[in-house]
């Protein structure tokens, strides 16, 4: 069957294109049919699961060229070891629980089928991702599950903030596979290659220098960043519980954002290499456990709550396998890797069960906001049990899963004091949150009579998957009890198998403060002996910091979002005005010397030929004015003349040796005057004179 | 004497050209049907030409189907000289077939129908000319008919600024052809004897001295530069595309600015290789500023096409700064998948966007907003497509982006290509924000209730490529085939 | 040599000619002129019997004064707006005009007066003035008097053709 | 002798201002009678002074008598046209000649 993963991959693929092509109106086939892939597809995986377990941990790959040159080729494969075993029948199960729960959940909806084919689509790229065998192909699929992650998330996308919350979805998580591209390129660059295993064989032989391997390391990291929600990225996942909530407890829950702490733990080797990339990690995580848990303790939104809840968990993953890279890195051995990976499948379990149970709540109640719930226990026969199993199993408390998986995260931290008092404290965080959540809306009177009373327990194929997955609430831990020789921790390990030692002291202080967050949670919100709005009022600050998300969202928008956006708006006007301004500068400066070329060629060489005809225009206007067409001008003229004429003959006669002065004194004078007659203005002449 | 496969590619159009000038005025149907009908052998010969290419010398990656070189000015020793290879085979195909697809989208044409054909395949034979000639002055003039057709398709039925758009490419382009036209003198002078043949010319280059050489590269250069347009040549983009009417948008983006990148690499990068290791860190430079400004503008664009339009000059940088990377193979087969890839989805891009067009009259962004739901097939083709340029797995932008990080990522400066790889994210911002206002959010019934899915015609435009855009990025590996052989000569040239 | 100075009826007929010619350019109203004009040639028949022209000037008076200024009066009052004193009489050339006119006159006075080498006649004229005139009109001068008659009709006949209204 | 022609040249400088600067064609008309007047004292006084033994020069002034009589006669046939084409007697509009 390991020969054949790829079907598993495949399958929902097939499913995929099933319904885009065939079954779009046929709403019952296409959820059928998706359904049975998934189901095929977790056979298949369980099938894998065992192979491995008996060929203990023997990868398989299989190869198909993508792109091929002589320095360096792009490829396709299929790794399976049991990492990738574990993630195969984690998200199969899941994916077939939420499809399952899907047919009550969106029944009538307009767009059913296609969120089938949303769904398969997703599942495709998830196992797709889970089975790559390099990191060009996980990188590949890590961008398809963004994608389907955002068509999810706006599935309905008529809301305006499921419009925003899908883009923003997308575009952080971007930011991230920014990190995870730049680490891909030094890796390629430097190491020649992304298949895990030559990868790993180089970087275990030291061919690649420490600093490229710690940008590389940490490139690496961004990426997990963007997808499991870390701080600094971890805005976008409480926005995305806009989607539909199967959407959440699958994508968002369980398997999509758990896929960051996938690759971490995939590129365990990489941190191993570097410790400082490796303390990065567990510093990330850590913070963004604390981070979240603050947050989660005074939200209202119960979906939001789980979304917290989320992030804080993946951060706890995320700061387990850190501390194992750097411990490792150090040379000391660590549980980290296993508490990571094992807490990554527990974690699945319950957090999709709580999200389930949540879309149970708010199916029947048609509300997200926990001050509006209440005492639904009675109600909810199925969903409120199997929610508290799962609250009790976030929690840690023996035997349920989460109690052993939580457990090794602990021992994870024991030799580092402050992450050690840390996890403990989000521990109990943890505990007091999901209990707050429990007591709020299963306990006490009903808050809105109205709703409560309209409230009515969901149908079977809803409440089918959550006693499925209760039942693996409780029982998935058991695979990784300590005494068990064969148990999880010999099974997934990174390096060499980790031999788990169970200490009493961790497991009774990490029990101890669970029970406590939820004493805390009872006395504040079943008892009532505790006034929550007095402390509430007594630390407001921080209570209203945490209520308020430590306003990240504000942060960002004021810090990159809107300086982004007015750069933007500037490098527009500035390519209208500057770069197309000296382009169109250019333009009107040639027009400008054209134009003044062409006033040289109007008025000086044109001018020069007008000139000339101007000159004689003007002369002969001058001598119009005397060329009047009147017998009488020119018999002045003629009288003029004959003045003149014998002024000459006389001159001429006796005046020797000199010019005819008066003749030509009164030819001048007179045609001076005549003009000069013209020239000067008449008497006015009556209106009546020019009938 | 075989097939003269490629002057039938460059003369079928113009013999199309002539056949629809002879139709009456009024028969819109006949015209339509003429010119796609004269489109179309070019489209398959085209296509065979892939697979025969891709069959019997991509291996060797050798220059095939030569024609000539025949005597045709033998006083200035012109010839006629044509011939294509690994690296022109692909955007023929490309031309054939965008051509045929914009035709059809043009059927909406309703004024002066037969000049607006006329001209299209007009433009068609200067293109496929342009992608087929080896003699300098046969390319310089094919360079420059494509203009006329192009200037009169935007000037006439483009859209309110269409006479400044028009003029400015015009006159833009045709500033670029002079420097062009002094370079191939310079060229042509300097040769002894004096030839005009690229191939020849090729191995005249590199004895130049290195001042000429950075001269004739940066004349080469500026031109093809102002046609791919490298930032900051980039002006005239916007306005043309903005008025074009929709078919010549796609054939501006689809075949116009890759003749640029291709002259670039048939011409400019192997002949100067000198001048190429001087400056190819600053091209990539060009390049960057390209990929970041054009998404910054994009981001924070109103209308549609002209966001469209930009993020052309943010694809185009990728394409710039994988040139840059002159010795990375990977990049520069990246370079021409981006070509390609940018080929197939702008041009479908610019065809949704004038889907859209027809139906609401505005391509302003604000004004639409929840289509999703009133349009289910064009919406999700618009999103496929907003996904594909922005680069996602499985789609050809994907592949060609990565080959480009990847390949320029060794060969190039590191922080200069991290710069780049923001790129990304913005480009992810601007397609999401133009999707999310458009598509998502609530339906303005009021105003856009009469809106109708896309047609049978339109999707018959959409859909082969769709088709390619998934095929080359899920199997692009024969892609790399059909051009390794040549890009691998070429690169052998460019490091002389 | 006949008296050389003339008498005081000459001075006074010159001072009633010259004043009365002024008058006949330069009023405004034209009718006044034609009145002046006829004061003037009254005053040249005057001349004229002082210059021993009796016929002449029984001829002046009768046509010129009888007939012709009479006439002149009969055009003013068919045409022109006799009394409006705003009517411009005079046109653009009047300095001008002026200025030959002057020089004109002044250049003719002293060329008279420069002028010494007239060759006087001591005779007397003609006792019976209008018998000799009448004399000579029928034998000398018998052909100048046919033409002019026939000028003279031909000026009627002119003038009734010019002057007719057209018959439409 | 003398006064009488220093007379005449002075009518005939006045007649002269006049057929230069009257404005109505009356006017010329009469102007141009001084003229004639003075031509006429001219000959008479010459007549007189000079050939005494005729009288040609007295016959001449009845010939120039009646040749200005003719003239005043169409004179003012051709004023009653003017009037009657240009609604006016003014001689500026008679310009015709400048064409």
């Amino acid at each position: 069957m390991t020969e054949n993963a790829y079907l598993i991959f495949l399958l929902p693929l097939l499913s995929f294109m099933m319904i885009v092509f065939f079954l779009r109106w046929k709403e019952k086939i296409a959820a059928g049919y998706s359904i049975i892939t998934i189901l095929i597809s977790w056979m298949m995986s369980i099938w894998v699961l065992l192979e491995t377990i008996a060929r203990h941990g023997v990868a398989h790959e299989a190869f198909y060229k993508f792109v091929e040159f002589k320095s360096f080729s792009l490829e396709l494969g299929i790794l399976v070891d049991p990492l990738t075993a574990v993630m195969l029948v984690v998200v199969t199960t899941v994916g077939a629980c939420v499809e399952i729960y899907s047919l009550g959940y969106m029944h009538g909806d307009p767009r059913f089928s296609r969120f089938y084919a949303y769904l398969s689509l997703f599942l495709f790229s998830m196992l797709g991702l889970v089975l790559a065998n390099n990191f060009f192909m996980i990188f590949i699929f890590w961008e398809l599950v963004g994608l389907t992650s955002y068509l999810l998330i706006g599935f309905w996308f008529e809301k305006k903030s499921a419009a925003d919350a899908c883009k923003k979805a997308f575009i952080t998580t971007r930011v991230g596979d920014l990190g995870f591209l730049v680490g891909l390129m030094m890796l390629i660059t430097y190491a020649g290659t992304l298949n895990y295993g030559e990868l790993f064989e180089l970087v275990g032989a030291g061919a690649i220098p420490a600093t490229i391997l710690t940008i590389a390391a940490i490139g690496v990291f961004c990426g997990a960043v963007g997808k499991s929600a870390q701080f600094p990225l971890h805005v976008w996942l409480p926005d995305a519980m806009e989607g539909p909530t199967p959407v959440s407890a699958l994508i968002h829950a369980a398997t999509m954002v758990a896929a960051g702490v996938y690759l971490v733990a995939r590129s365990m080797t990489l941190f191993v290499g570097s410790a400082d990339a490796s303390m990065v990690v567990a510093i990330i995580g850590l913070t963004t456990s604390l981070l979240a848990a603050t947050i989660a303790i005074t939200q209202v939104d119960i979906k939001r709550i789980l979304a917290y809840s989320t992030v804080s968990q993946l951060g706890y993953m995320i700061m387990a396998l850190g501390l194992y890279g750097y411990d490792t890195a150090m040379g000391h051995h660590s549980p980290g890797y296993y508490a990571g990976t094992f807490h990554l499948m527990t974690h699945a379990f319950f957090k999709a069960l709580l999200f389930l149970g949540a879309g149970s709540v708010i199916h029947a109640v048609h509300t997200n906001d926990i001050r509006e719930m209440g005492g639904l226990l009675p109600k909810l026969k199925i969903t409120a049990p199997t929610f508290m199993i799962a609250s009790l199993s976030i929690a840690g408390i023996f035997p349920l899963a989460g109690f052993w998986s939580k457990d090794e995260i602990v021992a994870a931290t024991v030799h580092h004091p402050i992450f050690y008092i840390l996890t403990l404290a989000i521990a109990f965080m943890t505990a007091f949150y999901m209990w707050r959540l429990c007591f709020m809306v299963f306990f006490g009177k009903p808050r809105d009579q109205h709703r409560f009373e309209h409230a009515h327990e969901s149908p079977k194929n809803m409440s089918y998957p959550l006693i499925f997955l209760a039942f693996l609430s409780v029982c998935a831990g058991w695979v990784g009890i300590p005494w068990l020789s064969h148990g999880f921790a010999s099974f997934a390990y990174h390096g060499e198998p980790y031999h788990p030692h169970f200490s009493f002291l961790n497991a009774f202080i990490a029990s101890a403060v669970a029970l406590s967050g939820i004493g805390l949670a009872y006395l504040m919100y079943y008892k009532k002996s505790i006034s929550a709005e007095k402390i509430g009022a007594m630390i407001r600050p921080l209570y209203l910091g945490s209520y308020n998300k430590w306003y990240f969202d504000e942060i960002y928008q004021f810090i990159i979002i809107d300086p982004l956006m007015s750069f933007a708006r500037f490098m527009w006007s500035f390519d209208a005005r500057g770069v197309d301004g000296v382009v169109n500068g250019t333009a009107r400066l040639t027009m400008l010397w054209s134009d003044l070329k062409m006033w040289f060629d109007k008025w000086i060489v044109d001018g020069a030929v007008n000139g000339a005809g101007w000159l004689v225009t003007q002369l002969g206007n001058l001598l119009r004015l005397i060329q009047t067409g009147k017998a009488q001008s020119y018999a002045l003229f003629m009288g003029a003349m004959i003045v003149a004429i014998g002024f000459w003959k006389y001159e001429s006669t006796f005046v020797e040796g000199a010019w005819p002065k008066m003749t030509i004194i009164v030819a001048i004078c007179a045609i001076v005057l005549a003009i000069l007659g013209r020239l000067i203005p008449q008497e006015t002449a009556s209106p009546e004179e020019d009938k | 004497m075989d097939f003269p496969i490629l002057s039938t590619l460059v003369l079928f159009p113009i013999v199309g050209m002539v056949a629809v000038m002879l139709l009456p005025k009024d028969a819109h149907g006949a015209i339509r049907w003429t010119a796609v009908g004269f489109s179309l052998p070019p489209m398959v010969l085209s296509i065979w030409l892939v697979f025969d290419y891709f069959a019997n010398f991509a291996a060797a990656g050798t220059m095939a189907y030569m024609e000539g070189p025949f005597e045709w000015i033998p006083s200035l020793n012109i010839q006629y000289l044509m011939g294509a290879d690994g690296i022109s085979i692909p955007m023929l195909a490309l031309t054939g077939l965008l051509t045929t697809l914009s035709l059809i989208a043009s059927f909406g044409i309703k004024v002066r129908v037969k000049e607006f054909f006329a001209f299209f395949l007009l433009l068609e034979a200067g293109m496929m000319g342009v992608f087929c000639a080896l003699d300098f002055f046969l390319f310089y003039v094919f360079w420059e008919i494509m203009l006329v057709p192009m200037y009169f398709l935007i000037g006439i039925w483009g859209g309110p600024q269409k006479e400044y758009a028009a003029i400015k490419f015009f006159l833009y382009t045709l500033f670029g052809s002079i420097f062009m036209l002094v370079a191939i003198l310079i060229m042509y002078f300097t040769s002894e004897p004096h030839s005009l043949s690229i191939l020849t010319l090729m191995d005249h280059g590199p004895t130049l001295t290195h001042t000429l050489q950075l001269v004739c590269f940066c004349f080469f250069f500026i031109a093809f530069a102002i046609k791919v347009p490298v930032w900051p040549f980039h002006t005239w983009l916007p306005d043309a595309h903005v008025q074009a009417p929709t078919a010549v948008s796609v054939i501006l983006a689809g075949v116009l600015l890759k003749m640029g990148t291709y002259a670039m690499l048939r011409i400019n990068w192997p002949m100067f290789p000198d001048a190429l290791r001087t400056l190819g860190f600053w091209i990539a430079v060009l390049g960057v500023i390209g990929i970041i400004y054009g998404a910054l503008v994009s981001l924070a664009q109103k209308d549609l096409k002209k966001l469209v339009a930009y993020s052309s000059v943010s694809h185009m940088g990728y394409c710039m700064l994988a040139l840059g990377a002159f010795s990375s193979v990977t990049a520069i087969a990246g370079c021409m998948f981006q070509m390609i890839s940018h080929g197939l989805i702008t041009s479908a891009l610019f065809l949704l966007v004038g889907v859209i067009y027809d139906r609401a009259h505005t391509r302003e962004i604000a004004a639409f907003g929840g289509l999703g739901s009133k349009l289910p097939i064009y919406t999700g083709i618009m999103v496929f497509f907003s996904m594909a340029a922005l680069g996602l797995p499985g789609m050809s932008g994907f592949v060609s982006e990565f080959m480009i990080f990847v390949g320029a990522f060794g060969a190039l400066n590191k922080v200069l290509v991290g710069i780049a790889v923001l790129g990304v994210v913005l480009g992810a911002a601007y397609m999401l924000r133009m999707v999310q206002n458009v598509f998502l959010g609530e339906f303005n019934l009021a105003r856009w209730g009469d809106l109708t899915d896309i047609n049978g015609r339109e999707l018959v435009t959409v859909i082969p490529l769709i088709i390619l855009t998934l095929f080359i990025g899920i199997y692009p590996k024969p892609l790399v085939i059909l051009m390794n052989g040549t890009l691998e000569h070429l690169i052998g040239l460019m490091s002389r | 040599m006949m008296e050389s100075q003339p008498s005081i009826a000459f001075w006074l007929l010159a001072i009633v000619i010259l004043t009365s010619g002024f008058m006949v350019v330069s009023l405004r109203n034209i009718f006044h002129c034609a009145l002046n004009l006829i004061m003037c040639l009254f005053s040249v028949a005057g001349i004229f019997i002082l210059l021993g022209a009796e016929f002449l000037a029984a001829a002046q008076v009768l046509i010129y004064v009888g007939a012709v200024a009479i006439l002149m009066i009969f055009a003013i009052m068919l045409t022109s707006e006799i009394s409006n004193r705003r009517i411009v009489q005079t046109t653009e050339n009047k300095s001008v005009a002026l200025f030959i006119s002057v020089i004109f006159a002044l250049s003719s006075v002293f060329l008279i007066m420069g002028t010494k080498i007239w060759r006087m006649s001591d005779q007397a004229l003609p006792e019976n003035n209008t018998l000799t005139i009448g004399k000579y009109l029928m034998t000398e001068y018998m052909l100048p008097f046919e033409v002019v008659s026939v000028l003279l009709l031909a000026a009627m006949i002119g003038a009734i053709v010019l002057a007719r209204k057209e018959a439409s | 002798m003398f006064p009488y022609l220093a007379l005449a040249a002075i009518l005939f400088s006045i007649g002269i201002y006049g057929v230069m600067t009257r404005r109505n064609v009356i006017g010329i008309l009469m102007s141009l009678e001084l003229m004639f007047n003075a031509v006429n004292i001219n000959l008479v006084t010459f007549n007189k002074f000079i050939i005494a033994d005729g009288l040609s020069g007295q016959l001449f002034a009845v010939f120039v008598i009646v040749v200005a009589a003719a003239e005043a006669v169409v004179g003012l046939a051709i004023v009653l046209l003017i009037y009657r084409n240009w609604r006016g007697i003014k001689s500026d509009y008679v310009n015709v000649m400048k064409w």
